[in-house]
């Protein structure tokens, strides 16, 4: 309580002077706020920050942050980003989608954004819905999910956004939720920290085409046991007192055993919680814990280090000056066969 | 073998100079060669054409690939061909009829032979015309008697002669029979008087130990073989062009579009980011700009075409010169980013290589049927200036045009290029570096106090500033919607949207005030003009000079802005009595001409995926004088 | 409150009929219903419009949404706005500029005040009208005193009286404030002296309990309150219009095409597939067709609109009706699958709600930026024919007539609409079902002995077999590369391929020869042609019809063909000796007819995201008239 | 040997009259002579057979199948396919595509198609370059790999085909090479078998831009160390005698064990393979093997049922037709408030 004064002093800073432009109680107010708050502890200037989103809701995301912004074109957020990060590396680049518009036309650019661990990070903002265009069902939507495009239920199996972004490689993998205030400025802060493609799930809700779709991950009574709180080195444990739970896994199969409140979950064989294992593996167990047989892990999943493209691009530019010499326009035409007449 | 006695005991001793044989003098030759794709077609052509150009002739070449995938061997879709036209006085094209044509197979000859002038020269491979090659080729019976009668057909074991030259050297047959396409180019090199020390010069930068001995060996007993056999009774000279004075090489469109951002790169001082999609015929400008890292050159080859121009809008967002580049379908897919482009009003070169279509198409022939594409192919009104190479050496100069003319007006530039200026290659004058104007970006400057505003305009150009992330002070958003004049903030207002439609309109139309006037090839007024652009501009020059040793008043113009268009091009047209407008397509410029200067343009369109042949052009050219 | 007292004991005996008051013929009123996205402007004004065509009215009306996402409430981007124009005579357009505004808040009156004829009825929810509104609305002060002189200003707590109707029922206070757009259209019912049972019908299938009770109690609350209030001296009657005889409904243009996309399944008896992405404003055509699979209506949605697009091509192959609607942005990305689809020459069409752009613009704005990119946006020669939709009723006979198109010349159709008429309503004469021209499609047979030419064409309409999967002897394989005539195969050789471009232009150019004759409104000659396409035709009409009464000699095509047009166009052109093309682009059919038929047509171009306004035409017409 | 003659002959049957046009000693030649082969076995008539492709020498392949065949563009072939099926369910669609075709422009297809489980066989032919527009490096080309377009060596992170497939949600997911004939047919027949979409890496040589990068696999001498024959209900043992060995999980992290020739694979905790395992989880695991850390698993990683997408829409259009009727379309034009001049 003390220091939000000061906190508050900075994080206006971050914000622009454009009327926020969201239905009342959606969730991208307490995401924007929570990345605003989390900008002024980063230490990187205004000026060397830029915000990079497609069409949605979601996407309108730049306009509210007092920083360089590309509010582009559905779907294609991760690519223009990737111009952005090979031309300038040093930025910090933020892509803000939604799951419509990085998981269904956009789902490409994600795939190979992540495969290429472009430092970025990306904010994907899954409320389960089309908010923009007014509620059609999302590749995220649960089956059966009645919308005005799918009057009789959606038949589309929906598409985990962890997993996916597993599948592709990612190098860092975590979920948070718009209402948990704490956890997502933490998370925010380790996806900065990550050098590589960050993948950050933010579940949001939409009041006004999906409401409460989180709504067991946000409940007092029901949060406990419907999420999994990960952290680094320790256990597996969720439930709460008197109806503690962990996890364990039999040949890459998760399951879920009783524990005694008493209980030392690691001799009972519950799983540590390692993000940096070196298979993608053990974080695609973990992704695969979903609603309602399991609870919802939140928190960072994987981070481990790979080579990021535009350093790579960047070395490659160097070293071919360091072999053959900033290049010369005048050798580079006479290169080869030449005559004079 | 009578062949092999002698050249097995001559091929360490030959020189470039012809001793024995008579040599007659000619103006000008065009050879074709064509073969099985495997069988080192393009490569045997270029290694000729770079000969030919450094004995200082006039010169312009025309590769024919089959489609993208190798055929069957010996099948007639398999066959691969190299035009080179090469002459003591100007020209302008690869020649309408080869006057000597090699055939290593009887596909290729059944493929290319009825385009050889009638007593033209056919030399064939004759080990590889059996029977079973020849119905291969879709031949019934042996077609060699009757070309015998058509022809000066000159046969010779090109395989054979090339096994004995290199017998002795430790190689796989197989990679001995790989040689035997410069055994050929020796003969050809000692039938037109070509030195050879450029390819051995090449072969020894490409090839070591004896791999390097047989193409060598094989390339000086083709050129022995030649001054020693009696099936040629003379040699032939091309005397040097007069060309302008200047130092030379050859280029193809595609290396030169390369070299253009290159150019860039260096005359503007900044780094270029080109993000692409492998496509055909544009993919060779990639691979071309990836070599040059060391020039500050960033290529990004992205998962999709929409990837690459939004990386490209992303790179430029950010501050390079950033060009994408591909072919007709892949360009079809990044409009709706260049409207975002366009919105953006962010400067950026896009670059199309036309192909023939619709659809897939045939890939490697060329048309110039995307003009209308890319002028109107993104929804409502999105204006962007093209430019229009129209030859190989020129497609170096339009893509460092093209970018000074995207940072000056904060635009999107199309730059069009085709199949047929993309592969062919010509003499090339290398422009004196010294003298290309360099100058300095401005980007926006930081400010310390004060809303910036990314949509204010430089009251000459329109421009908008260019504000790089990076830079204190200029923090803004920008997108697609509809942006608030000056402030660049969203707008729905109607005014306003009337208005930014306008601005975006009129500093387009405005880069016309800066383009120079219009040279017209001819006379400033009479009886015929005939209008070009793009790839075309060989094919018409020469038909029109052609037209004019003939007696007929005709004049050219050949457009390079295809938007906007020079001022001056209204006069001009309405200064002639009639003008013909020929096209690769059906007739794209003739409908945007027609519709702004309501002149009853006359349409030549041919749409067959190769270029015009000069005759099409004068017989046109002719018949509408008379009419 | 003097109000709550009247309605308090009266809310539960109102009738529809009017007893105390005087009333007041009208020929024609314009009202427009205006307020925060969130107060039910839409709704409101749907419902008004309902019982004004249940009343016999002629009617047009125009819904102007303000950008997709809520804006702040009570700022001036926020504001959502209805017009309806009702008439006893025959009417085109929803009126320039209304009669009667009901500003519900300060922003919505200062959006829409100025347009509010002078003199007319500004109608206000007192209640919202304090300071901070106002300010939040951008005015500065209180804005009503300066308007009491301007308008007849009625000022009405609806909001108080709203809940004071609804005093003692078990709703939220949220709840019941929601319910105070109903206590205006009661207002407004009783003032035009329209029924209310079709909206009462409406409330009672779409609520339920309190809620329900709660609206109509409102409702007939407004009612009642008109009647008794002082506020309004006279009620005003416009009486029924005199209309062709026949059953009629409300319908708007993306509602009508869904409902032709119905009856083409049931008309040509096959399914439908319907392949589509949502992006306003066509997506409510995606949501109203996924509502009738019980007719085999299948709907896709599917992950982008090459996916949409390419499975809706798929399912041309396999025989389905398909259809891919979208708008602008994603129709540009259609673009390289259509021209997949002209290779292979599959019937499907392609529907294209055009919005103001470029890039993401206005998107819920209207304009006709798009007829040059649904042309030739394309790479190479790619001809589709292109119908526009005029009205919203026609949404539904073009839906049809596409598909009778497409299959008949099995080609790809592009069907043309707008955001005005995607949206407007109007009056629509119901077709005689039984009327329809019913017809069977034509597969090709399967066949026993030899070779299936997939390429083989009817000599009439040089239209290819359509063979479906699933036939026995029939295997055949298509795509994108260049077509062997007959067979189908993969062919290079260029005779063929120009043979097959001009083939595919023969036969869309031959569906002019189906076309009707050109429909003149108007002299078949004259002085002054005023031509149009598409959603400007209400417009237009109104403009022409005022200028013939005001005695100039001006006569209206509108075309519905634009690719390929009538045979006709030319002749009809050249009858008169000005030609007027008003657009809301810069100019695409103008272009086209310039080309075409070098005839000097005058550009009226408008770009602002908005309809003409019947002056705005009258205007042009009257000054070329007398230049 | 004796039955040859007899498939030989209606082998034949499915041979297209076209001319095959790939480069001698291509992969895709004995890919296509398998299809061939075993397209008689599966008892479906050819006109009920529909091959769909991409753009890519891989993807030629409808035009020598004596089927219906659509050589569509670059990347749509599932999308093309999902129309297909969704208007004739009862047909055989099988789709070819490349690892440019299929996870470069055409990734978000993949991935859409692969959740919404369209019954279709997808077989996507690895050679881990571009080979029709004449060797540019591809998604799944190995760091460093030197190409036209990558003169300095590729620094995009490879994806790995299976990974992906999984993380989009697979429901059966193979893997096969295209010098063992035997096993792809085996593979081909149970993709064709399975209900749901059956994706196929077959990894595939191209001789002339990518020479040999499959050569561990194919080699008597080491093929036997590089891959893991996966068999369902048998443990994962490869190596050979005297060379055997074993996988195991440690908490979703894979790693080798040696095993004597006598040793009981399972008693020493090998893990078991289950195609049918519920959670994605176990085959995420194993598609993490890769060379060089452990031998390549080909077969069937993965093979459960869910709904298709196309039956779920037929259920629909029935379900609406029984509960509301067959559509009138002169009830539906006078539907809703109507009024009569
Ligand atoms: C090319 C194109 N197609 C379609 C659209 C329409 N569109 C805009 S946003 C959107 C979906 C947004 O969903 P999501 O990303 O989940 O964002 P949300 O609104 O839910 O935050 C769609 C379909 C568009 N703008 N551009
Ligand atoms: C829109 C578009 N962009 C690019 C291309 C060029 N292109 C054709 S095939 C291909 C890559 C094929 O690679 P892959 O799928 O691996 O097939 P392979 O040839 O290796 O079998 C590319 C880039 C195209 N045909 N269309
Ligand atoms: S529609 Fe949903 S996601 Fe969009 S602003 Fe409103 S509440 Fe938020
Ligand atoms: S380029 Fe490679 S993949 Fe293509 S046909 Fe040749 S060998 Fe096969
Ligand atoms: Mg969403
Ligand atoms: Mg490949």
């Amino acid at each position: 309580m003390a220091a939000e004064p000061a906190v508050k002093a900075s994080r206006k800073d971050w914000v622009s002077d454009q009327d926020v432009r969201w239905c009342p109680g959606c969730g991208d107010y307490s995401i924007l706020a929570n990345v605003q708050r989390v900008m002024p502890e980063l230490g990187v200037p205004r000026e060397n920050v830029v915000f990079v989103s497609g069409i949605g809701c979601s996407s309108r995301f730049p306009y509210y942050m007092n920083t360089y912004g590309f509010h582009t074109i559905h779907g294609r957020a991760p690519a223009f980003a990737t111009g952005i990060k090979a031309s300038q590396p040093e930025l910090s680049v933020w892509i803000v989608t939604g799951d419509g518009d990085g998981l269904s036309i956009g789902g490409n650019h994600l795939l190979h954004t992540i495969r290429r661990n472009i430092n970025t990070q990306i904010l994907l903002f899954n409320n389960k819905i089309y908010g923009l265009t007014k509620g059609q069902y999302s590749p995220t939507s649960d089956l059966g999910t009645k919308t005005k495009s799918s009057p009789q239920g959606a038949i589309d199996h929906p598409i985990d956004p962890i997993s996916f972004a597993l599948g592709c490689g990612a190098t860092f993998v975590a979920r948070t939720i718009d209402v948990d205030a704490k956890h997502m400025q933490q998370v925010l802060k380790r996806a900065h920290e990550h050098k590589g493609t960050a993948f950050v799930e933010i579940l949001q809700n939409c009041p006004v085409f999906n409401d409460g779709i989180w709504d067991e991950l946000q409940d007092r009574k029901t949060r406990a046991e419907a999420s999994l709180v990960l952290e680094h080195g320790q256990p597996l444990v969720f439930g709460g007192p008197g109806k503690r739970k962990g996890i364990v896994f039999n040949d890459g199969i998760p399951s879920v055993i009783d524990l005694a409140d008493e209980d030392d979950p690691i001799a009972r064989g519950v799983v540590v919680h390692d993000e940096k294992a070196p298979a993608a593996s053990y974080a695609g167990v973990l992704a695969t814990l979903q609603r309602p047989d399991f609870p919802m892990p939140v928190g960072v999943l994987r981070a481990v280090d790979k080579a990021t493209y535009e350093d790579e691009l960047q070395k490659q530019v160097d070293s071919a000056i360091d072999e053959r010499g900033k290049g010369d326009l005048k050798e580079l035409l006479h290169s080869g066969d030449t005559w004079t007449i | 073998m009578e062949f092999s006695a002698r050249k097995g005991t001559r091929h360490n001793s030959v020189t470039a100079t012809q001793i024995d044989k008579p040599t007659e003098q000619l103006e000008s030759v065009a050879i074709r060669f064509a073969g099985d794709s495997g069988d080192g077609m393009q490569l045997t052509g270029t290694k000729f054409t770079d000969e030919t150009a450094l004995a200082g002739n006039d010169l312009s070449t025309f590769p024919d690939f089959p489609a993208e995938i190798r055929a069957p061997a010996g099948t007639m879709a398999g066959v691969s061909g190299f035009q080179i036209h090469f002459s003591s006085a100007d020209i302008h094209t690869p020649a309408d009829r080869p006057d000597v044509l090699i055939a290593f197979n009887p596909a290729a000859l059944r493929a290319n032979v009825d385009d050889v002038r009638p007593g033209g020269m056919v030399i064939i491979n004759t080990d590889s015309f059996n029977e079973k090659a020849q119905k291969r080729a879709g031949y019934e019976g042996d077609p060699l008697p009757e070309l015998r009668d058509r022809y000066n057909l000159v046969e010779i074991p090109f395989t054979t002669l090339n096994r004995q030259a290199l017998v002795g050297l430790d190689l796989s047959s197989r990679d001995i029979d790989r040689c035997k396409n410069f055994f050929a180019l020796g003969v050809l090199c000692w039938l037109y008087g070509r030195p050879m020390n450029a390819t051995e010069r090449w072969l020894g930068g490409k090839f070591k130990g004896e791999v390097l001995e047989g193409n060598v060996r094989t390339l000086r007993a083709g050129h022995a073989f030649g001054e020693t056999t009696e099936l040629f009774p003379a040699s032939f000279v091309v005397p040097p062009a007069k060309i302008e004075p200047g130092t030379y090489r050859n280029i193809t469109g595609n290396q030169a579009l390369a070299w253009g951002l290159i150019a860039a790169r260096v005359q503007l001082d900044r780094e270029v980011f080109l993000g692409a999609y492998p496509i055909t015929p544009a993919s060779d400008v990639l691979h071309e700009v990836s070599r040059y890292r060391h020039f500050g050159m960033k290529t990004f080859q992205a998962e999709d075409e929409i990837a690459a121009v939004s990386s490209t809008i992303g790179a430029a967002f950010a501050g390079h010169l950033a060009v994408t580049v591909s072919s007709g379908p892949g360009f079809v897919l990044k409009q709706e980013a260049l409207g975002l482009a366009v919105m953006t009003e962010l400067p950026l070169v896009a670059i199309n290589v036309q192909r023939a279509g619709p659809s897939t198409g045939s890939p490697t022939k060329t048309e110039q049927g995307d003009l209308l594409a890319v002028l109107h192919g993104r929804h409502s009104q999105s204006p962007i200036p093209v430019i229009a190479a129209s030859t190989p050496g020129d497609c170096f100069h339009t893509a460092l045009e093209a970018f000074r003319m995207a940072v000056k007006y904060m635009t999107p530039v199309i730059v069009l290029s085709d199949g047929y200026i993309a592969n062919s290659s010509e003499p090339w004058q290398i422009p004196d570096v010294d003298g290309l104007e360099q100058s300095t970006i401005e980007f926006a400057k930081p400010i310390d106090v004060g809303e910036f505003q990314p949509y204010s305009r430089d009251p000459e150009t329109l421009a908008r500033p260019w504000a790089i992330p990076g830079t204190p002070g200029l923090e803004h958003r920008i997108g697609g919607l509809t942006k608030q004049d000056g402030s660049g903030n969203v707008s729905y207002e109607a005014d306003n949207h009337a208005k930014m439609i306008e601005l975006r309109k009129q500093k387009i139309d405005g880069i016309a005030s800066s383009l120079p006037p219009i040279e017209i090839n001819g006379p400033d007024s009479g009886e015929l003009l005939v209008i070009g652009w793009g790839g075309t501009k060989g094919s018409i020059t020469a038909a029109v000079e052609q037209a004019r040793k003939d007696g007929l008043d005709v004049s050219q113009v050949h457009l390079r802005h295809l938007n906007p268009f020079p001022n001056d091009l209204g006069d001009v047209l309405k200064s002639f009595k009639k003008v013909l407008l020929p096209e690769l397509s059906d007739g794209h410029l003739a409908l945007l001409l027609r519709a702004k200067y309501l002149v009853d343009i006359q349409m030549l369109n041919k749409i067959e995926g190769q270029p015009f042949k000069i005759i099409e052009l004068t017989d046109a050219i002719t018949k509408l004088y008379k009419a």
